[in-house]
């Protein structure tokens, strides 16, 4: 371990290299395209392969085939990137491939595409949201871990400002979690003529001894059950300050939630009873956190960089115990790369207020 | 059956075929494939998925063409280590 | 064409092995296909294609090194069904997901398993980029002209005049464009060190493809690029005929314009 | 509540080419050596090819809460008049701005908050060998003044952020970085205890 | 309009036909290809195109083409076709392109993707969801007039029963609603040469005339308004048996619900409160409908052909004011074409009834 | 290569037209592009060959039946700034867009602007079916052999030794595989009735490529079949080279590779 | 300038541009462009923009090669109805 | 509950070949003919490249509610004792099944509930000229027994449903719908008036 001053899109990869990753291949798409110039560096020094994939559709194949050898593989894109890839994806947690996919993202939007799985059928994959880059670093090592443990792909949830921003972190090895399953699955040939050879496929996953085909229904009861399994398994991972005795409670995640989590303790130190919720597994998300608190509250307020997509995890997880109020909105500025004005804790702030008022919540000693 | 003609013809049997006759499904692929002309589709036998399905005569040279376009497998071939020759009066059948 | 019965020739018995000494050479299913039976029309030709392939994979003494990458299309029922290592695609991904296997253990050896559908309509990007990057593994297009699969539809490769489920009068330029010469055009890419055409039509083209399939293979072990196979299969279903008139409608259509053969062939001579 | 007491958010800005980038990431790099927590948010207006530049950095005693885009400026770094905004938007009457004042003008400022500590950099970064290390002296400047991060530390850095096919540009930097850092203007020390935790 | 015995997926292309379509493209794949094939033969005739095209990208790409010069356009294909169309999905409603698409789907499980737009970002499309062939006959007219009125791509959510359950169904020409906007946007090529000339994009909607670039936080800002005044302003379309005195109502949607509608009317019949709820447009979702309910019920059961994922707007709608329990789950055949063993009405019968006794409720005369 | 200043030649002021009796040959910004102000980098090949595009477009007089069809890239820049209609395609799928555009009004003119990253990687397949299907669209690649856009990476037309920011030093065939020669490629099609490659690096080239346009267009209007014109345009900042050296180092590199000429035309005549 | 030679030099000049000095940015592709030769970039004049930008020296043909080339749209080219013609001794400048 | 009042359900069953699409779609047609709402869901067993085949036609005096799987059958077509399972499975005392004693063993719905029509279809349609339209003689008998729908409206709809190349088969259909038509079995009517709404 080692530490250091990186920019977000390089301490991920590094983090990805120090975490076994070595398949990466990707198509550029700013913000996306800087974790690819540095994956493309770092993997061939220590033997991995980076390809210049010649479109999305064709770097997740590639990914495909590393991830079935047994290789810890990766790719990514930004939301409209991930939009190519979503039959891959579906298919490729059904085939039950493990494998890590970055989502660079240019705002909060493509938050349902992440957690209700964008393409078709019932899967879904674990997302993990870093704040700030030393939480990235954090978190890609863990991405890994948990695609291995479920083979199924994970998604990374980043932006801009984790790609743009440098920050001081640890970067290193990390070895996989000591108890993962062995990859007795994973392709290498040697199976090959001894009656059993190994298939990796989203329509079975043994080979006919007789009968005849495919049996969809059963592996599709299966896989489903272990889809169902994994979301129930995976505890979710949240940031919580002040939660204790808020009355009222902002949720936010990623970057924005750095904002967010600023305009709370400004808030908490001039004693306005203000918590924090960020939940950093958007899937699975961390329901139970919020559940909890809502008798206890007088309102949650919501925000994200899009129209609003999380706040109906939280309303699913309140269910009506407390008012939710939405106090985000999509940002950008005229390149839609991923910074908005709106981000900015004057503004921010002045919504967390509005919400207050509406509520009539008021620093403690003003009672 | 009337010989008439004394006439031998000189027959050389190299080899065999073994038929799994119920997994064949009539597509007569084996029949052409067969250089010497040795596989014949039964008529109106069917097989008890109910296809017709090729029968053997002597002459087999062992070439395995029909195993390697048969599409369902229903070939095994075997080649005599000494092939059969007979001779026999022109025109006689089975 | 029907045969008559051949003349002065008796009848063999073919219910059990012959009792004179004698050898098996050829041993119904192939030793890599684990069930012989199979829900494939009656003379369909992919399984004619599909054995020549796991031969040579064995008669090279590849089968513990090899991986098969899978298209989406009748051939699709062997996937589950070899008995070498097998990595299932989806529908045009093929190319792509063996460059990643490649990639990932370069000691493989890779062969995809796809129909013109898979390979020349929905994946044709993906062929073409992974020849052109040279990449070390080896693609097979079972070329039928038709989604078997789906009913018979015409494909990017369908030749002019040929029948299919959307073409039942012949495919005609002016309506539904020309077809893709598979095989010339992955040749013409400076990655691809071996492209060849065979057919399983008859007899003699399955011998000769089965050579292809070798060289193949063995171009991707030398190293010297990208090879490609493509092989016309008989598809009686999606072309509305007899299953007897199939291979000479594979002469009179398909392999009049993708023609037979070695196409490109640069890479060094095998040890 | 204005930044944490032990955050320091420095602003710097500028137009294209005068040294903005480069000298945020000189006090970024040391801030990581003198064992401080740092957060460097570059412009962005340079994906938008204009020629307006600006950098965010953040140094903290403990993990940065601070958001990329921060809400109020410890300190300055002003290199021209025609973009100050990132920084005149967020000062407080606490804020140090270090100005340019070989080219900034004098009323930049007038009726905001906080205290101007004007610099004639680039007559300063002149005798130091080019005009184009403006902005270490500015930076050195600041150090020089709060005790922000140390001048050893500082040239230190140099040594790391120019790359390699640049190494001419060392030396004159870091004689830069020391003519700023000797001015020591009067200013409150950056730290409550004198020294930076290792 | 005449009356005729059709298949639903030639309903379906009849209607398509019937409501003004004038361009279709789509790739095979059961079971949206026999809407394909009946498309191909009913549109020459009538002047219009269908191309069978070469993959999924390429018809959505021709119908994205063809939808620009104002001709009415759909497409289609399963929900796994329509995961390679996301990207475009997505960004065709950013450039206001009204389209149609269909999902012959093979399970219920797509009903996220088709909800929530599987793709990157905030946009969401109208989805009809008919429950058997002559509703279909209606919906997709409907369909088309939703797409021109809102410009936006708009989903029709199918299934193989629908597309091969034959019934009796009145077809005929259905002009466009009177009251649409004129498509003075559309792309003639006469606007060349005039200072003015038409542009279609998703980055934005007028020519520079002075300043350099699109203004994408702009345009953005614009769409995302429009996206908000659609979702409010289309009246969901629902429908309910049953619901006065209900005290169990049970919610599902599409073909399954044909069979969950008849164990309801069976329960009835037997004296049971129990009432139904049908969504017909799954998006908007008819929330106020549900939601008036709740107080008064003692429970919703939901039944989807998934692992539930519409279960998620009935909570949204309820928040907790009656429990909402799950009845649902994937149920396939080997083939996963779309058929299950599960839609039974005997199998479904007995799942209401396990939540009636959870609950218990029994025969009005038994208390 | 500096000019030094011509001997024995008076310096003209530029600043005014001049007040002898005259006529305007060539108007600043062509009459189709609205605002000649955009943000392409100095030296960029694609303004010019937008010029070539839309004067082509104005001499033909299909101004009032033209729709363009814009890929993604820098030349995208141009799509919100063109006084004929348009419409913005994602990245890649051009020719699948211009061909609903046609399909639905074949009295409409269609022609694509793409680059090498656009058509070539992302878009490939599109293309390749588009011309096989003898679409009457005309396709225009903008080849730089990078995507400029996002960075000047390498792309599937990159040439061997050609620096991008992934290859500075050089693209090299064992690490990045050959170069596709888009042309050569579509030639090869049936459907690609007219196929032409030009390039905009000295004034000659410029003249050529007019004229290539036109002819493309003048094909696709006699409905022969596809047309497709490929003009090799200038990235400095992709190629990390001054502007003055970029019409050289076309020359040098892509020139060598993605040869200059008609590659293929079977239209008739122009009346 | 002493003329040291009296040859004499006949220039024509067909006719003349526009140049829109503040659009350049200075790539220099017209200044190859001109097969007379008669475009020159500034030395260290620079345009608003900052970039250096071609001056023109009589002997333009109006051959439009330097409008076509120029990516920035810098140029509007004009014909004269009649060519001036100059004589002036050689080795003279402007 | 049972099938609603104003519903008919048919459920035919058998294996490939025997006619049993042919004979459900001409009910269904003739049934359209007549003015009755039909739903008609085919095998799919066809689909699994099986041998088995069946099918659901549902016919009503208002709208179908019946799903396109019906609980419950009114009337069935049985050809073939290999494959009953879809009908056999949703039989109620009132439930009528029309078999076809040439092929079906007697017992094979022994225990079930419901009534046995035999019908020697396949003697009856080989007087009719073929084998084949053993099918078309269980519905006509069916139609013939209940009054289900006329016989004119099922001889009209085999027109409809025999594609254009193949009118050579008409004819013979025709006569074996009304052989069957003409054994009239003895049941209880379809309908609770004679007759159909029109
Ligand atoms: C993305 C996608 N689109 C469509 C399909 C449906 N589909 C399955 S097989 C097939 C055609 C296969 O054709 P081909 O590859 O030629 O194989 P064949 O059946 O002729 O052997 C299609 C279109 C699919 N599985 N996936
Ligand atoms: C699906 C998708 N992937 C990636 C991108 C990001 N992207 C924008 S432009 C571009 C490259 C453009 O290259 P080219 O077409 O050659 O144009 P150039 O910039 O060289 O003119 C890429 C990869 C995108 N917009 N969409
Ligand atoms: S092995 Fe050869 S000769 Fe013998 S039956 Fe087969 S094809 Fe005929
Ligand atoms: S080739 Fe095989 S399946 Fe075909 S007829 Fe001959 S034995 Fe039967
Ligand atoms: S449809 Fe064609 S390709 Fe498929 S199994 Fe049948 S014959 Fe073979
Ligand atoms: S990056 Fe290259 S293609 Fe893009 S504007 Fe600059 S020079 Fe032109
Ligand atoms: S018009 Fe021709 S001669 Fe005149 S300046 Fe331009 S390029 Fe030179
Ligand atoms: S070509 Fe245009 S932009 Fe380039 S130097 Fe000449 S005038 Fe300036
Ligand atoms: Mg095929
Ligand atoms: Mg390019």
């Amino acid at each position: 371990m080692s530490r250091r001053l990186l920019e977000g899109s390089e301490a991920i990869a590094e983090a990805m290299v120090g975490a076994g990753c070595r398949f990466f291949a990707g198509y550029p798409m700013t913000p996306f395209t800087e974790v690819l110039e540095h994956m493309a560096k770092k993997l061939p020094p220590v033997g991995g392969v980076c390809m210049n994939a010649e479109s999305e559709l064709e770097a997740i194949g590639m990914v495909w085939g590393a991830a079935a050898t047994g290789a810890r593989a990766a790719t990514g894109s930004v939301g409209q990137g991930l939009s190519l890839m979503q039959e891959s994806i579906s298919e490729a947690s059904l085939a039950r491939l493990p494998f890590v996919v970055l989502n660079m993202a240019r705002s909060q939007a493509d938050y349902f595409q992440a957690t209700r799985g964008g393409g078709h059928g019932d899967y879904r994959t674990p997302v993990l949201a870093p704040i700030d880059v030393p939480e990235a670093a954090e978190l890609v090592p863990l991405a890994f871990d948990l695609a291995d443990r479920w083979r199924n792909p994970v998604l990374v949830y980043g932006d801009y400002y984790l790609a743009h921003t440098s920050q001081s972190v640890d970067v290193g090895t990390r070895p996989p979690a000591a108890d993962l399953p062995a990859k007795d699955w994973a392709l290498d040939g040697t199976s090959g003529g001894s009656g059993r050879a190994r298939l990796v496929s989203f329509l079975g996953d043994v080979k006919q001894r007789d009968g005849v085909g495919y049996d969809l229904a059963d592996y599709y009861h299966r896989v489903g059950e272990h889809w169902a399994d994994m979301a129930r398994s995976i505890e979710p991972l949240v940031e919580t300050r002040h939660t204790e005795d808020a009355e009222l409670v902002v949720v936010a995640f990623g970057s924005p939630a750095k904002f967010i989590r600023y305009v709370v303790e400004e808030l908490r130190a001039e004693g306005v009873p203000v918590g924090f919720v960020r939940p950093i597994t958007l899937f699975p998300f961390p329901s139970t956190t919020l559940s909890a608190l809502a008798p206890r509250v007088r309102a949650f307020a919501v925000y994200e960089n899009s129209a609003g997509q999380m706040v109906d995890d939280v309303r699913l997880a309140v269910l009506g115990a407390a008012p939710v109020e939405f106090i985000g909105g999509l940002t950008m500025d005229s390149s839609a790369f991923g910074i908005g004005p709106d981000l900015d804790v004057r503004v921010l702030r002045s919504r967390v207020e509005a919400v207050l008022a509406a509520h009539d919540i008021t620093p403690e000693e003003h009672r | 059956m009337s010989a008439e003609d004394d006439a031998v013809v000189t027959v050389t049997t190299r080899g065999t075929v073994v038929i799994d006759k119920d997994a064949c499904k009539g597509c007569d692929l084996c029949i052409d494939a067969c250089k010497p002309g040795v596989l014949l589709m039964t008529d109106t036998d069917l097989n008890s998925r109910g296809y017709r399905y090729p029968l053997l005569f002597e002459g087999c040279t062992a070439c395995k063409a029909c195993s390697q376009i048969c599409p369902d497998f229903v070939f095994q071939v075997h080649k005599y280590d000494e092939p059969i020759v007979t001779h026999r009066p022109a025109r006689e059948g089975s | 064409m029907t045969r008559t019965r051949p003349e002065g020739l008796r009848l063999v018995d073919t219910d059990a092995p012959p009792d004179r000494p004698s050898r098996v050479v050829d041993d119904f299913t192939p030793e890599l296909i684990d069930v012989g039976e199979h829900h494939l029309c009656p003379g369909c030709g992919e399984p004619v294609a599909m054995r020549s392939l796991v031969e040579v994979l064995a008669e090279l003494g590849l089968v513990q090194r090899a991986v098969t990458i899978f298209g989406i299309g009748c051939y699709t029922a062997f996937s589950n069904n070899l008995d070498v290592e097998v990595l299932q695609a989806l529908h045009g991904r093929s190319p792509s997901v063996a460059t990643g296997v490649k990639r990932a253990r370069p000691e493989l050896v890779c062969v995809t398993v796809q129909g013109d559908g898979d390979m020349v309509n929905e994946g044709l990007q993906e062929l073409l980029h992974t020849a052109a990057r040279g990449e070390a593994v080896t693609c097979v297009l079972l070329n039928n002209g038709v989604f078997g699969e789906t009913g018979g539809h015409m494909t990017a490769t369908t030749v002019l005049g040929q029948r299919t489920k959307n073409t039942l009068d012949g495919r005609d330029a002016h309506l539904h464009g020309q077809p893709i010469r598979a095989a010339d055009l992955v040749a013409q890419l400076d990655g691809a060190a071996y492209v060849a055409r065979g057919a399983v039509n008859n007899a003699g083209n399955v011998a000769k493809t089965k050579r292809m399939l070798q060289r193949a293979v063995e171009v991707q072990l030398s190293g010297a690029g990208f090879s490609f196979v493509e092989i016309l299969t008989m598809c009686p279903t999606g072309w509305f005929i007899r299953t007897e008139e199939a291979p000479g409608y594979l002469t009179d259509t398909l392999a009049g314009v993708h023609l037979g053969g070695v196409v490109k062939d640069i890479a060094p001579p095998a040890r | 509540m204005s930044v944490g007491r032990d955050e320091r958010v420095v602003i710097a800005t500028g137009i294209g080419g005068q040294g903005v980038q480069l000298a945020s990431q000189v006090l970024a790099h040391a801030a990581m050596a003198e064992g401080l927590e740092v957060l460097l948010f570059g412009s962005y207006g340079g994906m938008m090819r204009g020629g307006n530049t600006d950098a965010t950095v953040v140094l903290g005693r403990g993990p940065v809460d601070v958001p990329p885009v921060a809400p109020t400026a410890w300190a300055g770094l002003v290199m021209h008049h025609e973009y100050v905004e990132p920084l005149a938007d967020r000062l407080t009457p606490e804020s140090l701005v270090f100005v340019n004042a070989s080219v900034v003008p004098a009323e930049t400022f007038a009726g905001r908050p906080g205290t101007v500590v004007p610099v004639d950099a680039v007559e300063v970064a002149k005798e130091a060998g080019s005009a184009l290390g403006a902005a270490m002296v500015l930076l050195g400047a600041l150090a020089g003044g709060t005790g922000l991060v140390g001048l050893d530390a500082l040239q230190a850095a140099v040594v790391e952020v120019i790359p390699p096919y640049r190494t001419q540009h060392v030396e004159v930097n870091q004689r830069a970085l020391a003519l700023g850092h000797a001015l020591a203007p009067d200013a409150p020390p950056a730290w409550p205890t004198a020294g930076v935790p290792r």
